[in-house]
Formats: structure tokens, C-alpha cells, sequence
């Protein structure tokens, strides 16, 4: 792996850190609130790794300009950067938003029930019953 | 084994499990980071996903679909078959949250929000009283304009979404507009019907499922017509989402019966 | 150069370390707020207007307001303590 | 040899299985319920009897075969072999039913309609294992036979048949998944082909003598071995044995014609049919299987007696007397001469006749004075003569003295393990018979002898001491003629014949 | 005609859209439109598979939006759905399951709680789209759409009952959300190399990719997410408490058919996607799967012996789910046709039998209150219609002939005899053996009873009620008698079901062994 390679990876090397810290997060953290945080780092790495895969050196974002009779131009492949992942990745955020909405809404009737959010405080009250 | 706490491992967190975890978890960041040099350069401008659909989008986007903004092209008119798949993960949410918090009561009224003292100040109060209007005459702006700028249902879904509960928090108590869950959810559903629908009727029109091509509109040229159909199903994923997002907002909110 | 969307990875990274070890959970969301903001600057820098438009509004917006009332009705704000589970599955 | 294509066999399965729901929907009205069981009884008695008439001629009764899977179908083909077995219980069925009738309603048994009913399963199951054509038919119906019994075993609820029960099925459970993967391996090795044909399907015989062996001989041993684990545990072989003293807390009609005739033969079936039928003879002489089953047998001949004598319960004697006798099949299958074969195809008929007189007895003994304890025995010979007669007659039967079934098929199975220079097979049959006479003559003599009350007559109802009188009467014929009824004898000889040279 | 394809989408997702609306008016009128519905679903399916078959190639391709997809040559700038013999009959198990899943939780939805029932049958419609999307897309991203949509509803459903339900689904939605992320992350890899998302031109462009090491990074992303989302052993940790704490009426769907779509996610990935001749893709999925084959070999064994450990009837079952889908798993990483043709079976009858034993188990709580083994004494025989049900189901699952179950098992067995696997044939007769206990055990409670004191310890399955004198309502039973027939018919029409269907399935380049 040349210096020159490690720049061009860069970014997905990142996204793996970011992916892991967000694992990491789910499975080690005690508490249910900060597992969903987690799950949220963890949905934006991907994103951002898919916007990574987008984007071209010196493109311009995938909005045609318009000319000065204010006529659409059209352009070439390689002046835009690629929308799919883009257009994908809306559809990633807002599933994310969508889960974290359930899960907030679960977090909420189990805090009802037994009174905490804590993993060995709701382990003792199960345990209890 | 019958009872175990929530968690990925699905057990408690002792220090074995986790350094197991890290362990595990090195591992995969380990495999993601050797196998990545295969993946194209971070802005490669002639990587392979540039160069097999994507660059059909760039070049016939605009001419076949009437929308310079590509990105909403492919979201609404290429692939819009993912996008209704995502609204209807949206309104799923919604539903999810209505069966789980919601109950018959706080559907009917409205003043069960569980605010007890309003945030509000002077200053804050005057400030969403200043704002509230901008805020949804941008999001008709964000919805409208999605075709030709950034944004589009979604964004503008959230704003109008945004006004509403920017008024519940201010106000606290009672003051939703009478903009009540049950309204949300009728807004919500309508949304959702009129992109499905926006999709049936060229069926009948002997054109494909969401061939807005279809569409009996006075529109001769098939690009302005797609364009339509494209702001018809922003209109209805912005209704959706707006919905959606007061229903789940409610819902957090709403007294425990 | 100085490539700025490595920059902003570097903050979310910061931001998200921030999330998982800080004490109270309001802070942890205000963080997470960052967070996603930092994320939309990535984004735009590499030309994802939709997505950044999106994240910021969705992200940074809903999301955090969401926590916040998860907050607000649990009505903790702990610090997530790390007191070891003993035993593994079933103590 | 012609073949016949016909659905008679088939008949003969389904005929008691389309018995059942008439049972059920009878419920609780007693007379109407035995009524289907005994035209079902009956019928099927015909049906197999019209079918033996055509094969005793030689020739085999093959049902149109049903496609079952890729490549394999369900096949029944009523061939001597399995005719002498499907004769066997059908025609022990009628007696076993009306003994069922007498025993069940005088002991006053809770269930009686799920009773009959699985009875009726039963013996469907056990007519698709004799008329099995290929290995996979057999074990449908050999799966079959097992659940169906474990609600018979079962059948007075209380602890002891229940662990009676959960031992059952353990066992056969075992017994029936080995049974499975040694059926694919074969399928594997013979590629494609599962179906009985005499002589063997797996090795092909080269003219110069010697066996082309499909696959290494370790593996054909390991699949045989599965394939006795298979079997051996229905058929009771020693270290298989346990489950059948256990399942002896069954009602008595249920260890008469179940465990004395129809699983455990089902076992001993399954034996001759795999040794006989799949490996053939000469392939067991060449990979040395024969005397190692034959090792097997006679420890289970020689240990069974010693357990049956050991014990003070009557069933139980009867049921390890029943683990032995039930050996003489394995050994006969293990020589592989063909007298040892016609002795041990004899032996299950001869067997089932006497061992079914010998629980009908000790059933009819237990509905007169509820006990099994073989001490309080003595001197009830003189208030049931007619029982006590049947079981001397059986106890002559089984341990081989002349005039009776017993005797023939032990005779024979000498000769062939003399033929086949075994001569030390001869003894261990003389130790066996000497341990038989050991384990039932003194109850004999007690029953008779020990006492000096005068002779009165106290059986129960007639229903239940006529059927062991018939069947003794059958036990005496056949050693008289063993050509009685539809020629036993000549079936055994063309199975025997065909299994030794094959095609027969 | 032509649109049934989408019509299998558009018709769920339509009323679904408009169910929760017409609850606000009348719950009757709600209930009535997703009956329908679905009823016109099932049909859809039925009729699309029924032309897929007609079809050259068997393969039906419906591309939406008018847009092109590989399938007609170009470059797939669309979305497609695939009508196969496979995905078509997979989509009418589906759907049918639905619908019988919709009558069964008739009786058990209070209508007075109007919303609730309307929004509760939105999310049933939802789950069914759902499931049918991810069964007849053929594009991967729109698979993971599908997936979420189904995912979500799963969530809400089986967090409908209270507290520890709530806790379950909340682990179930952390442990699906990171396999989602697996997936998704996967797929990226994918698109990253060959740059669509289209499957049929994915496995084209694959081909011609020579990097190994991201292929395998990828194809172990998401074979991971899959296996979790099917609950095979390691991966199973939320599937056990999830299945216990659900509401009864829509356990049977969500354990009939869930895993099964997912499994036949797994097959397509590997058979139609990475299974071209010479290719290093080819190469790389065959390594993967070997893996796979393992571990399902081993979930198989370990699934039956936890669920032997289980005091709770429900969540024995969920074990017992684990140990089958691994068996069908393991029929699809040994891959020779016998074993697909296994694979099948099983897979069609878990599907039935499993639905059926819950719905049985549903009834039995439903009548007398319990949930634990100890408490379902002699049940059976107050209940004989649900006790039968229940026996005949579970004699299946053991795969005892001639229940389907044992024909997919002798399927599966020749097909790992084929490859001379025989560690995999002792798997498969030590799990079937083993579930021949878990289930014999429950058998006995049910028809013979306890005769020692033991077993009545006061535990959490849910305590005894007095047993309720009045009988089932007919739209809880009549499911059950349904499912249970068609348990039946799958083992005695087996023969006809594999020469006229199952063997249609086989990818190409697997054929019949001579």
C-alpha cells in the first residue's frame, strides 16, 4: 500500500473507524439511549462511505446549470458527481430517522415499565419478577 | 439463558465480552481496511460506478425526465419504486409508533401533550411567532422547487414538519393548532395514497406501474408530464413525512394512560 | 492540499467518541447534533447537496429533537455508568 | 418366475386403515366399534389369503407403484417372504381381536375407541412392511408401525407405561434415523436402486466367484452395522434390547400380537429382508458380516434365556423368552445355508403361533386373578385347566419339542448351521432349548402338581380362553403338517431358495 | 394481466396506505378491506407465478416506470421485479399465510379500540408488502428498501403486547438495524466494483472482477446479515425472547415465512448472483458457502438442544425455528440438486407446520392461560382438534414419514451422501433426532399429563387460568385446520409438488444426479 494509495482510501478507512466505534458503542455501552446513538453513528458511516464512493475530483454537485437564456445545459459524465448513491442514501437517512423514531418510542414504554434505561437496573427488575 | 438484556451480544457487558467485542470488532475493521483497495479512489472521476448507469443519468437524465436536478430524478422517476418503498417505511414508523404509544384517547384530542410548563419565554415566544411563517413558506419553496434545486419532499416534509413542532414546543400545552394526530394521520395516509395512486393510474392507461408517461394530463411532451408526476409524488412523500413526523413527535409526547 | 471532507470525517470521529463516552445524556445528543452537522459539511464538500440538505434537515433537526424528548420523558439524564455485569449470559 | 400386476396388496395395506375413522365415529358404541374391527379382520385375512393362493405357485403380486421421490417409488410387492409374514398377522389378528374384546372389557380399560383404532394402524403398518418392495416403502411403513404403537404402550397412562413408553421410543427413534442414513448410503452406493431382489443389490458376482464390491468394504461393514443398529433394536438383539421388558407394562393383547408378533417380527423381517434381499449371502460370507451377526445372535439366544429365567414376573419371563427366541431369525439369517433360512423364516410363523398362546395366557391368568407373580401361580392349573393346557402346548412349542412348530424350525436351523460347518451353533441351540424347558416347565409342573384342590373350571369368559385355544391347536397343526393351511412350509423353502441363489 | 407483478405490490400497499383511514371511520370496514386485499394478492401471485411458468427461461421480468432493466439488454437504469418459479411460489406462501393470518387475529383484535385495530392491520398489510417486495425484487438495493419496510413492521408488531415485549423488539431492532448496516455496506462494496445494482447484471459484471478480497469482504458482509436476520445459531440471541413475548396472532406469520424469504435472499445471492461458471466470484461464494454449510450444520444440532433446554412451549419453538432454517440453509450450501430440492421442502413445510404449531399454541393460551410445558397438561384431549393439529405439525417437523418433513430430510440426506458429507448426514440425523425429544416431550404433556408432582413450579410462561368453558371462536380454529392440511398435502402430494414445481427451481448448471 503506496502512500499515494492510503491518501485515495482515506475516507473508508475513516468510515471503518467510524463503523466500529459505532459497533463498539451498541455492544459495550450499559445504557439503551446511548445504544441508539451508537445506531445512529453507525447508519451515517454508511452513508458516508456511499457518498464517498460518489464523489469526483473537481465535479459539480448533480443540479444541471442553466445557461443565460435560462435553458438546462447539458453536461458530460465526468463534470457531475455520480447522483445514484446520493439518491440512495436519502432513502438510507430517512429509514435511520424512521428506526430511531421506533426505537425512541420503545425506549420510552420500557423506561415506563421498569423505571430506567439502565441494562443492570432493568436486569435486576426482571430478574425480580 | 431464558432472560437476557437488550444488547447486540444480546448479554450483559462484563469485561470479557467486552474485549471479545473489540476483538471481533478489529477484526472487521481490519478486513474492511484490506479489502478496500479494490474499491475506486475517493473521487475517481472514471471509477467503474461512475462509468456503467450513473453517467446514463448525468447525460439522458434531464431530456428524459424534465428534471434538472438529477437526484431527484433518479430518487423520483428512475427509482421511484425505492422511494415509495421508503415511504412507506415512513409512514411504518408512524403506524409503529401510534400501536406502541399511541392510544384511542390521545388520538381524539389534542391537549394530551405531556409539556407540563411551556418552554416559552417572551423572546422565544415572539421568535417562533416571526418564524413559523418562514419556515413553511420555505418548505413549499423546498418542496415545489426540488426539481431544479437541492431538496423535495422529504426536506420539505421535515420543515413543515419542523413548524408545527416548533410551535408545540414553544407553546407547550394545547397549542398545536388543533393539529391533532388524528389530522396527521389522515395527512399522512393521503400523502402516501396519492403516490401509490400516482403510480396505478397508468396501468390504466396501458403504461407501466409509476410510468408517469401514463398520466392523463393535458401535456403532450412525455418530459414536462414526467416532471409533473415527479412534484405529484414530492407532494405526496412531503405530505407523508410531515405527517409522520408530528404523529412520532405526539406520540413521544403524549401523556401515559 | 488540505482535503477538507478528511477534516470533517476527523470531527465526526471526534464528535462520535464524544457521544459514547460522555457523561449526561443531553450533552451526548447536543454532541450528536455536531455530529450530523459535521456530516452535512462532508457532504456538501464532496457535492451531495440533497443528502447534506437532508442530513441537516432530518439529522440535525428531527433526530436530536427526538432524543431530546426521549430525554425529556424519561426523565434521565445519568451518567451511563460502567458497573460490570457479573457472570456472562444469565447472572 | 411370472409377475402379476395387481392392487391386492395394496388393498390389503389400506383395507384396516380405512377401518379407522369408522372407529372413531363409533365411539363409545362397543359393539358397533369391534364390528369394522372384524370386518376389516377378515377381509384383510382374505385378501392376503388370495394373494398367498397365487404366490405359493410361484410367481409375485406386484401392486402398480406409486412415485414417492425422485427416483424412488412405493412399491409393494407380496413376494413368499413377505406373504408368510403378512399371513401371519392378519390371520393372528382376528384371534387377537376378539381376545382384545374379551381382555379390554372385563379389565374395563379406559379408551377402548383409541385403542382399537391404533391397533388398527398397526396392523396396516405392519402389512406395508411385509409387502414392502423396496427399502425406502419399508421404512415408511416401519416409522409408522413405531408411532402407532407408542399410544398402545402408553395406553394405561400411569407412570410406569408412560417411562415405559418415553424407553420405546428412545430406542426406535435411534434405531429409525440409523435406519434412514444407512437407506441413503445404500441408495448412494447402489446407485439409485433400493428395491428387495433376492440375492442382493449391492455386490455383483464376477464369474470367476469373487464379489465386485461397490464401494470399500469398510464402508458397506459401517453401513451394515447402521442397518443392524436399524433393525436389531425392533428385533431385540442383545445390547437393543431394553425397550421391550419395559413396554411389557402394555395391555396383554398389545404384547401378544405386538410385541410377540408384530414389531418385534417386523425386526426380524427387516433382518432377513436386509441380509437376504440387499446384502445377499455371499456378500456377507465376503465381508466376514455373517459370523459376527451370528456372534450377536447366539450371546442374545444364550443371555436372553438366562434373563427370562431370572426373573419372577410372567411377562417379563415371557418377554425375554421372546428376546431369545426372536434370535433364532437373526442366527438363521446369519448362517445363510439354506435350511438355516427355512428354519428361521419357519421360526416366525412357529414362533408367533406359540408365544401369542403364551401371552394370552398369562393375560387371561391376569384378568382371573390380577397377578403376574410367577410364586402365586401354583396350583391354578387345576382351576384353569384349558389355559394351563394351551401354554403347556406353547411352552413344548417354544422349547422345541417334536409335534410341535417349535420343533421344525429348529431342526432345520441345526442342519444348516451343520452344512455350513457351525457345528458349534448346534449347541448353543441344545443349550437354549435345555434353558427353555429350564424357565417354563417348573411353572408348569407348579401350576399342575404343587397342589391338590380338585380340578374345577374358573376361566373368565369365553372370549378371552377360546383364542389361546385356537392358536395352541394352530401351534400343534403345523408341527404335524407344516404344510397345514396355505403351506408354510413350501413358502419358506421358495424364500429360503430364492435368497440362496438368488433370482429363485 | 401483464401488470400482476406490480400488482402484487400495489394492491397491499395501496390498502395499506388507506386501512388506518377507514379504522378512524369503522373497524369492520378496515378489517374488510385487508381481507380483501390480501385475498387479491394471493391471487396475483398465483396468477403470476402460473404465467412465469408459461414464460421461455421461466422468468418473468416487469420493469417499473417504463425504465429499462438488464433483463432487456440495456443498462438497468430501472427497477425490475422477477417472476421465477422460485420467488412466485415463495410470494403465494406468503401471501396466503397473510391472509390466513389476517382471519386468525380477527377474533383476538378488540374492534372497540377502532384505531388500534386499523393500525394494526396497516402494519400486517405493510409486513406482507414487505415480505412480497423482498421476494420478487430483483434489484439489491430495493431489497434492502423491502427489508427495512418488513423490518419495521416486524418491529411494531411484536412489540404490540407490553413490556417485555417491548424489551425484545427493542434488542431485535439493534441487532437487524446492524445487519441492515452489513447489508448495506456490502452492497456498497458490490456497486463499488461493477457500479450497478441490478441483479441479473450484477452477476454479469461480477464475472469479469478479478479482486477476490473485496468480493469475499462483501459477500461475508452480507451472508452475516442475512444469517442474523434468519436467526441461525450464533446469530439467533434475539429470536428466542422476541417469538416468547409476542402476541399470539401474528407469531405464525412472522416465524412461517420471514426467515424463509430471507433464506431464499441467501440463495439467490449466491445462485444467481456469484454462481457463474469460471468467474472468481464463482470461486470466492463457494468458499463462503462452504463456511456457511458449517455453520448451519452446527446451528442445526445447537438450535434442538437449546430448544430441548426450554421450559416455555413458545420459545422452544423459536428454537426449533433456528435448527430448521439452518437445515435449509445447510441444503443450500451443500447445493447438489437433491439437497436444493431438500431445502425446498423444508422450507415449504416449516413454513406451514411452524405457523401451525404456534397458531396451536396460541389457541391452547388462549383457552387455558398456559404457555409453559408443565401447564398443558392433557390439553390435548379437552382440545382434541387443536391436539391433533398440533401432534400431526410436530410429527412433520420431526420429519417422520410421510410428513413433507421427512421427505425433505431424505432429500437433504441423499443430497449430503452425493457429496460425501458425511459429517453434515450426522448433523441432520442428530438434530432430527433431537427434535424428535423437544417435541415428544410436549406430546405427552399434552395427551397423557404429569404424574409426578414436579413441574408445577410457579414460572414466568405465562401462569394457568381457569380453563374458559366456552370454545374457540370458528376464525381461530379454521386457520389451523387449514395449515394443517396443507402440512399433510405437502408430504402426501410431495412427489407431484417436486416434479411439477420444486424441481423448476434448480439455478442452472445444478441438475438432477442420473
Amino acid at each position: 500500500m503506496t502512500i499515494n494509495m492510503v491518501y485515495g482510501h482515506l475516507e473508508y478507512y475513516l468510515v471503518a473507524i467510524l463503523l466500529v466505534m459505532g459497533l463498539y458503542g451498541m455492544i459495550a455501552s450499559t445504557n439503551l439511549m446511548r445504544k441508539v446513538m451508537a445506531m445512529n453513528i453507525m447508519q451515517v458511516a454508511v452513508i458516508v462511505f456511499f457518498i464517498s464512493l460518489a464523489s469526483k475530483q473537481g465535479a459539480m454537485a448533480p443540479v444541471l446549470p442553466l445557461d443565460e437564456n435560462h435553458h438546462v445545459k447539458s453536461v458530460l459524465a465526468h463534470e457531475v458527481v455520480n447522483p445514484l448513491p446520493h439518491a440512495l442514501m436519502l432513502t438510507a437517512i430517512v429509514v435511520s430517522v424512521a428506526t430511531t423514531g421506533l426505537a425512541l418510542a420503545l425506549l420510552i414504554r420500557i423506561n415506563r415499565h421498569f423505571g430506567s434505561l439502565e441494562e443492570s437496573v432493568i436486569l435486576e427488575k426482571m430478574v425480580k419478577e | 439463558m431464558t432472560e437476557r438484556i437488550p444488547g447486540v451480544l444480546g448479554e450483559g457487558v462484563s469485561t470479557r465480552t467486552r474485549w471479545a467485542s473489540l476483538v471481533l470488532l478489529g477484526l472487521f475493521g481490519a478486513l474492511m481496511i484490506a479489502a478496500s483497495p479494490g474499491l475506486p479512489r475517493v473521487g475517481d472521476a472514471n471509477s467503474v460506478p461512475a462509468n456503467h448507469v450513473a453517467d446514463y443519468y448525468i447525460e439522458k437524465g434531464y431530456e428524459q425526465t424534465g428534471v434538472p436536478n438529477i437526484v431527484t430524478a433518479v430518487l423520483a422517476d428512475y427509482r421511484g419504486y425505492d422511494t415509495m418503498g421508503e415511504t412507506t417505511v415512513i409512514f411504518v414508523a408512524g403506524l409503529s409508533c401510534l400501536l406502541i404509544l399511541g392510544t384511542q384517547r390521545t388520538l381524539r384530542r389534542v391537549e394530551e401533550l405531556d409539556l407540563d410548563s411551556p418552554f416559552g419565554s417572551v423572546v422565544l415566544d415572539l421568535g417562533c411567532r416571526l418564524l413559523v411563517p418562514f419556515i413553511l413558506l420555505f418548505a413549499l419553496y423546498v418542496v415545489f422547487h426540488g426539481h431544479s434545486s437541492p431538496g423535495g419532499g422529504f426536506q420539505g416534509g421535515t420543515f413543515l414538519a419542523a413548524a408545527a413542532i416548533l410551535i408545540r414546543l414553544v407553546r407547550g400545552k394545547g397549542e398545536s393548532w388543533g393539529f391533532s394526530r388524528r389530522q396527521a394521520l389522515i395527512v399522512a395516509s393521503i400523502g402516501g395514497s396519492l403516490y401509490v395512486w400516482i403510480g396505478i393510474i397508468p396501468m390504466f392507461y396501458g403504461k407501466q406501474f409509476l410510468d408517469y408517461s401514463g398520466l392523463p394530463l393535458a401535456v403532450t411532451d412525455i418530459p414536462h408530464l414526467r416532471a409533473y408526476g415527479t412534484l405529484g409524488i414530492e407532494l405526496g412523500v412531503a405530505l407523508t413525512v410531515m405527517g409522520v413526523l408530528i404523529i412520532i413527535f405526539d406520540c413521544l409526547l403524549g401523556k401515559e394512560e | 492540499m488540505l482535503r477538507l471532507d478528511i477534516l470533517f470525517i476527523v470531527l465526526m470521529i471526534a464528535c462520535a467518541w464524544g457521544i459514547l463516552n460522555v457523561k449526561s445524556h443531553i450533552s451526548a445528543v447536543v454532541i450528536f447534533g455536531a455530529f450530523s452537522f459535521f456530516s452535512c459539511t462532508f457532504f456538501v464538500v464532496t457535492g451531495a447537496l440533497d443528502v447534506a440538505f437532508t442530513e441537516a434537515a432530518v439529522g440535525a433537526v428531527i433526530t436530536t429533537v427526538y432524543f431530546m424528548l426521549a430525554i425529556y420523558k424519561t426523565g434521565e439524564n445519568v451518567v451511563p455508568v460502567r458497573r460490570k455485569v457479573r457472570g456472562g449470559p444469565n447472572p | 418366475m411370472e409377475i402379476l400386476m395387481d392392487d391386492r396388496p395394496l388393498y390389503a395395506v389400506l383395507v384396516s386403515l380405512l377401518a379407522v375413522p369408522m372407529i372413531v365415529w363409533s365411539g363409545d358404541r362397543e359393539n358397533l366399534r369391534e364390528v369394522w374391527t372384524f370386518a376389516a379382520a377378515i377381509f384383510k385375512l382374505a385378501l392376503v389369503l388370495s394373494i398367498a393362493a397365487v404366490v405359493s405357485k410361484g410367481s409375485l403380486v406386484v401392486a402398480h407403484p406409486i412415485p414417492l421421490v425422485h427416483g424412488f417409488k412405493l412399491e409393494l410387492v407380496a413376494d413368499p417372504l413377505g406373504v408368510i409374514f403378512a399371513l401371519l398377522a392378519s390371520s393372528l389378528w382376528i384371534v387377537t381381536s376378539i381376545y382384545s374384546v374379551g381382555y379390554m372389557r372385563a379389565g374395563k380399560y379406559q379408551h377402548q375407541t383409541g385403542y382399537f383404532a391404533f391397533f388398527a394402524i398397526c396392523l396396516s403398518a405392519t402389512l406395508g412392511i411385509a409387502f414392502a418392495g423396496n427399502l425406502i416403502t419399508f421404512f415408511i411403513f416401519y416409522e409408522i408401525l413405531t408411532v402407532a404403537t407408542y399410544p398402545l404402550v402408553i395406553h394405561n397412562r400411569d407412570q410406569e407405561s408412560v417411562l415405559g413408553g418415553r424407553k420405546y421410543l428412545i430406542y426406535t427413534f435411534i434405531a429409525g434415523q440409523c435406519f434412514l442414513a444407512a437407506i441413503v448410503a445404500t441408495g448412494y452406493l447402489a446407485d439409485g436402486n433400493l428395491s428387495f431382489s433376492p440375492g442382493g443389490i449391492l455386490a455383483t458376482r464376477l464369474p470367476g466367484g469373487e464379489y465386485m464390491l461397490p464401494g470399500n468394504p469398510t464402508i458397506l461393514r459401517l453401513v451394515f452395522v447402521l442397518f443392524m443398529i436399524g433393525v436389531g433394536v425392533k428385533a431385540a438383539i442383545m445390547p437393543l434390547h431394553g425397550w421391550l421388558p419395559s413396554a411389557m407394562v402394555a395391555p396383554t393383547p398389545v404384547s401378544s400380537l405386538l410385541h410377540a408378533v408384530a414389531v418385534v417380527k417386523a425386526g426380524a423381517f427387516g433382518c432377513l429382508r436386509i441380509v437376504g434381499f440387499i446384502y445377499g449371502v455371499g456378500l456377507m460370507e465376503e465381508l466376514g458380516l455373517n459370523d459376527f451377526l451370528a456372534a450377536f445372535a447366539v450371546v442374545t439366544i444364550i443371555v436372553g434365556s438366562l434373563r427370562a429365567l431370572g426373573s419372577q414376573n410372567l411377562k417379563q419371563r415371557l418377554a425375554f423368552s421372546t428376546v431369545s427366541q426372536l434370535s433364532y431369525i437373526v442366527l438363521g439369517a446369519a448362517i445363510g445355508s439354506k435350511d438355516a433360512l427355512i428354519g428361521a423364516i419357519f421360526h416366525v410363523v412357529a414362533h408367533g403361533f406359540m408365544k401369542i398362546t403364551l401371552f394370552f395366557c398369562a393375560g387371561s391368568i391376569y384378568t382371573r386373578y390380577h397377578t403376574y407373580h410367577i410364586p402365586r401361580l401354583r396350583g391354578m392349573g387345576r382351576k384353569m385347566p384349558v389355559t394351563f393346557a394351551a401354554f403347556t402346548i406353547g411352552a413344548c412349542g417354544i422349547a422345541g419339542m417334536p409335534l410341535v412348530a417349535g420343533f421344525l424350525s429348529k431342526w432345520n436351523l441345526a442342519l444348516g448351521a451343520i452344512h455350513a460347518d457351525r457345528t458349534i451353533l448346534v449347541a448353543a441351540l441344545v443349550l437354549s432349548s435345555l434353558l427353555n424347558v429350564a424357565y417354563f416347565f417348573p411353572i408348569i409342573r407348579d401350576a399342575f402338581l404343587e397342589s391338590d384342590d380338585p380340578v374345577s373350571f374358573e376361566e373368565c369368559w369365553w372370549p378371552v380362553w377360546i383364542p389361546p385355544v385356537i392358536t395352541a391347536c394352530c401351534a400343534v397343526i403345523l408341527g404335524l403338517n407344516p404344510n397345514a393351511f396355505v403351506g408354510f412350509f413350501n413358502l419358506a423353502e421358495l424364500a429360503a431358495h430364492g435368497i440362496v441363489f438368488g433370482g429363485g | 394481466m401483464r401488470h400482476l407483478p406490480a400488482l402484487i405490490i400495489a394492491i397491499p400497499l395501496a390498502s395499506a396506505w388507506i386501512v388506518p383511514l377507514t379504522s378512524l371511520v369503522s373497524a369492520w370496514l378496515a378489517r374488510l378491506i385487508s381481507i380483501t386485499a390480501l385475498m387479491f394478492t394471493t391471487l396475483a401471485c398465483y396468477g403470476s407465478l402460473k404465467h412465469a411458468m408459461t414464460l421461455p427461461g421461466m422468468r418473468w421480468s416487469y420493469t417499473f416506470g417504463g425504465w429499462e432493466a438488464s433483463s432487456h439488454g440495456g443498462i438497468p437504469i430501472g427497477i425490475e421485479h422477477v417472476i421465477d418459479p422460485v420467488s412466485g411460489a415463495l410470494a403465494t406462501l406468503v401471501a396466503a399465510l397473510a391472509l390466513l393470518t389476517v382471519l386468525y387475529s380477527g377474533p383476538q383484535i378488540p374492534l372497540r379500540r377502532q384505531v388500534r385495530s386499523g393500525v394494526y392491520h396497516g402494519l400486517l398489510l405493510t409486513l406482507t408488502t414487505g415480505l412480497l417486495g423482498m421476494t420478487i425484487t430483483g434489484d439489491l438495493f430495493n431489497l434492502y428498501v423491502f427489508l427495512e419496510i418488513t423490518a419495521l413492521s416486524a418491529y411494531a408488531l411484536l412489540a404490540k403486547t407490553g413490556n417485555r415485549a417491548t424489551l425484545a423488539s427493542l434488542r431485535y431492532i439493534l441487532v437487524g438495524t446492524v445487519a441492515a448496516t452489513f447489508y448495506l455496506i456490502g452492497l456498497g462494496h458490490l456497486y463499488a466494483v461493477t457500479g450497478t445494482l441490478n441483479m441479473a447484471d450484477l452477476s454479469v459484471r461480477l464475472s469479469q472482477v478479478q479482486d477476490s478480497r473485496l468480493i469475499g469482504f462483501a459477500l461475508i458482509l452480507i451472508t452475516l446479515a442475512l444469517l442474523t436476520k434468519m436467526a441461525v445459531f450464533p446469530f439467533h440471541s434475539w429470536q428466542s425472547d422476541v417469538y416468547t413475548y409476542a402476541p399470539p396472532m401474528v407469531i405464525p406469520f412472522i416465524a412461517g415465512t420471514m426467515s424463509k424469504v430471507v433464506a431464499y435472499t441467501l440463495f439467490r445471492l449466491f445462485y444467481t448472483i456469484c454462481f457463474v461458471d469460471g468467474s472468481v466470484a464463482h470461486h470466492v461464494a463457494r468458499q463462503v458457502l462452504d463456511v456457511v454449510g458449517v455453520v448451519a450444520a452446527i446451528s442445526l444440532v445447537a438450535g434442538s438442544v437449546l430448544a430441548i433446554a426450554q421450559k416455555d412451549v413458545r420459545r422452544m419453538l423459536a428454537y426449533s425455528s433456528t435448527s430448521q432454517i439452518s437445515a435449509v440453509a445447510l441444503g443450500l450450501a451443500i447445493g447438489n440438486a437433491s439437497a436444493l430440492i431438500g431445502a425446498f421442502t423444508l422450507a415449504a413445510n416449516h413454513a406451514f407446520a411452524k405457523a401451525c404449531l404456534f397458531v396451536a399454541v396460541g389457541n391452547f393460551h388462549h383457552r387455558s392461560g398456559a404457555q409453559n410445558i408443565e401447564y398443558l397438561d392433557r390439553l390435548g384431549i379437552r382440545m382434541p382438534l387443536t391436539g391433533i393439529a398440533f401432534t400431526i405439525a410436530a410429527l412433520s417437523i420431526m420429519g417422520l414419514p410421510p410428513t413433507g418433513g421427512f421427505f425433505g430430510k431424505w432429500y437433504l440426506l441423499s443430497g449430503a451422501v452425493e457429496k460425501r458429507a458425511w459429517g453434515y448426514v450426522l448433523a441432520i440425523v442428530v438434530g432430527s433426532l433431537l427434535s424428535a425429544v423437544y417435541f415428544a416431550r410436549v406430546i405427552e404433556r399434552l395427551y397423557v399429563g404429569s404424574f409426578d408432582g414436579t413441574g408445577h413450579s410457579p414460572s414466568r410462561g405465562g401462569t394457568p387460568r381457569k380453563f374458559s368453558k366456552e370454545n374457540l371462536p370458528f376464525l381461530m380454529v379454521a386457520p389451523m385446520a387449514i395449515l394443517v392440511i396443507f402440512t399433510i398435502l405437502v408430504g402426501f402430494y410431495n412427489y407431484d409438488l417436486v416434479s411439477g414445481l420444486l424441481q423448476y427451481m434448480l439455478p442452472a448448471g445444478v441438475e438432477w444426479k442420473s
